[in-house]
């Protein structure tokens, strides 16, 4: 099972109305070459699911500039005016998610659990329309798992198996959104064969990703 | 004191709270300038929620990596002894009460300890990123920012925007004083002799109790 | 057959059910000896649920490492390109679905795929381990056992001992015959021509669906 | 902050009555030194919190020997006789927990969430007098968090931070139990000083951890 595809392979796994995961914190562990690559190929109508919408010319926010989505769920917006621009004109859906909820609702599609319950946003306009859930005399705001089609990752490292690791902060979302996807791609910045990456090194177990997309080759 | 020099004595002053051996995030905007003054021998370690603890200075042009940048997305070094996690880690230890101290700015803080700073109703929003969380879990949260806005007092007995959070603040500290929130409402501990106590009461949307303690802010 | 011989004969066809590139997970006692037969060719990777995928085979006296452990506590080896992880991850991957087989023992099933096999009430509680996990998040669940205890059916209309999932078992393998669970009850889909069908419907507490298609098992 | 202390002043903070945590499956990955240690100084009553109960003469198992547990929360206590012992004639009470709602359970204590929603258990035993919760027509079984007065834990390594790192199948429980403990203890293999361990290759950081015993000296 060699998971290694080419670029064009890849993208042409995303679909016209696919929910889309895509890692990366302000365009920190971004799969660039994945994003630019979708943006040739085109695509229509996606949800996003990341943290935020990075740059107009960096990360996710230049799908966001050729008008990829249709409904964006973000922790963060504001370094991206064309994001601002779309949710005030009606043009995009956008869903402001707390950073820690979001995390926490993409493992949860990842890992089979019914929710998240948290403290976080109670009291507040994000807990609107949900479920409220008391345990021992105290209210937590149930979130639900998120899920998608497809996720778009970034890794340091992976081997052919698709184990991977990082460097830096490169980890944030890309962690998890490999579990909650139907098909994860990861582009890595290296690709090594198996037996090369030690055992204790990995962060993340091959199992959660499908495709692997060599960036060093290109 | 203009702007730059009420930010710095604002930030100096919040340093002066922090512990030995503390866990601190600062927000963007004045909270980041805390971390120029901490006070000699303590020991702080700062946390950027993108993914690691031991966040340090800006590195020099050429030792920038790409993969280290803080929460605004700015290159920025990790301190020896630091680690890098990701998101979900990130924020387990937020949401989970590990984080010491949060410093953030505010719209507004009522004197309840709700807090609104993350949206203006028809305006641009950014998004609460991660300070819906951070308000919701650290264990001590400090608003450090401007006493009014455009002569508009920001400290209120309730708020009028969106609510970031609910009862969160412990502590505000402005160019004019320090002001605890209390069960009986704000506290003013400490004051800026360049202004009189009353000035500072007609610069706040509330009552202010006065500390029988109350000294002047260093 | 002798009981050795029982036991392999039911781990080679349980084996035979595996497929290329799937995340197996084996529970302890038979179940483990499916790991000897996996037909040539096929790509297996089987989860350690300690944690870890790419369960290897026993060390050499001289190769043992104390950390590299099964989850029966016995000394493992892990195979090139697995991975080491956590309970938290270890079990993401099993609730979250992305385990493709758990072959699994058990004291009884019933017809709708209710399964018992870790108590029985007044005697040594060995405990569930993560075996109601296994048997909630797997996607396929096989049952490998023999047919009868002492001469008493284990396949049965409903469990009279407290059940460690409800509706999980998707087929059995004894040393009889290999029985699917379906909407309508057990369907016998192969046998063992040296039992006559009446004889393994004598052997079992509900009644069996012979299947059109019924085959010989190999 | 150097967190580094002997091993008698370790176990020294353990006090009669305590819930603590203890590291390890089947006694790979269990800090042998700190359980000895505390066998030798004494302490009664205690609630354990541990994947299983070892063996008689390894691991959490030499504890139940010496009668320490009042009460006892695992998912599997089948390898050693005298948990069930003590089980069965009344002397300790035992909790038998689903492997992975177990460690769910400790995260969520360390993390801040409000609990676990799982299908794990569902129909059976787990399920009495628990809180269901439907969400979106499922049912979900909800499981408190746990937290302890104590946990004992192990690593490969650890820098004088805190920061833990590890081999094997060693990290089980070890990763989240400190979150999720009052105070943490490790025991580690190897101690290392401040910037000898690479940030990328931390699997616990420090913040977690807030004593160390050096292993390798004793």
């Amino acid at each position: 099972m060699n998971k290694l595809i080419s670029l064009e392979d890849a993208v042409n796994l995303v679909r016209d109305g696919d929910t889309v995961m895509i890692g990366g914190f302000l365009a920190v562990g971004t799969p660039e070459r994945l994003i630019d690559a979708l943006i040739k190929k085109g695509a229509k109508d996606l949800t996003l699911i990341c943290n935020d919408t990075g740059f107009v010319d960096r990360g996710v926010g230049k799908m966001v500039v050729a008008k990829m989505f249709k409904k964006i769920y973000a922790s963060h917006i504001g370094t991206n005016k064309e994001t601002g621009r779309q949710m005030l004109e009606g043009e995009t859906e956008v869903v402001l998610v707390p950073q820690g909820t979001l995390i926490e609702q993409i493992r949860a599609g990842g890992f089979g659990l019914g929710g998240v319950l948290t403290r976080t946003g109670l009291g507040t306009e994000v807990e609107k329309g949900k479920q409220i859930v008391e345990i021992d005399g105290e209210k937590f705001l149930l979130e639900k798992p998120m899920r998608a089609n497809v996720a778009l990752l970034f890794a340091e490292k992976a081997d052919v198996k698709g184990n991977l690791s990082f460097h830096g902060a490169t980890r944030n979302f890309n962690t998890y959104m490999g579990a909650a996807a139907d098909i994860s791609i990861v582009e890595a910045e290296q690709v090594v064969q198996v037996g090369e990456m030690c055992p204790d090194e990995v962060v993340v177990p091959g199992v959660f990703v499908k495709y692997i997309v060599d960036g060093g080759s290109l | 004191m203009d702007k730059q020099q009420t930010q710095e004595f604002i930030a100096r002053r919040v340093a002066a709270e922090l512990k030995d051996g503390d866990l601190v995030n600062l927000g963007i905007g004045l909270p980041t300038l805390v971390a120029n003054y901490v006070p000699e021998g303590k020991e702080v370690l700062f946390q950027s929620e993108n993914g690691f603890i031991g966040l340090g200075p800006a590195p020099l042009e050429d030792e920038i990596d790409p993969s280290i940048a803080n929460a605004g997305g700015l290159p920025v070094t990790i301190v020896p002894g630091g680690s890098f996690f990701d998101s979900a880690m990130s924020f387990g230890i937020i949401r989970g009460g590990h984080v010491d101290t949060t410093v953030l700015g505010a719209l507004q803080v009522a004197e309840n300890g709700d807090i609104a700073n993350y949206m203006i109703p028809g305006k641009m929003v950014p998004g609460m990123g991660g300070a819906m969380d951070l308000l919701s879990g650290a264990k001590k949260v400090i608003v450090a920012m401007e006493h009014t806005a455009k002569g508009n007092p920001k400290l209120l007995k309730t708020c009028t925007l969106p609510l970031t959070a609910v009862r969160a603040v412990d502590l505000i500290v402005t160019e004019m004083g320090v002001i605890e929130v209390t069960p009986n409402g704000f506290m003013l501990t400490e004051y800026n002799p360049e202004y009189t106590v009353e000035q500072i009461q007609a610069a706040t949307g509330a009552e202010l109790i006065i500390s029988p303690n109350l000294k002047h802010m260093q």
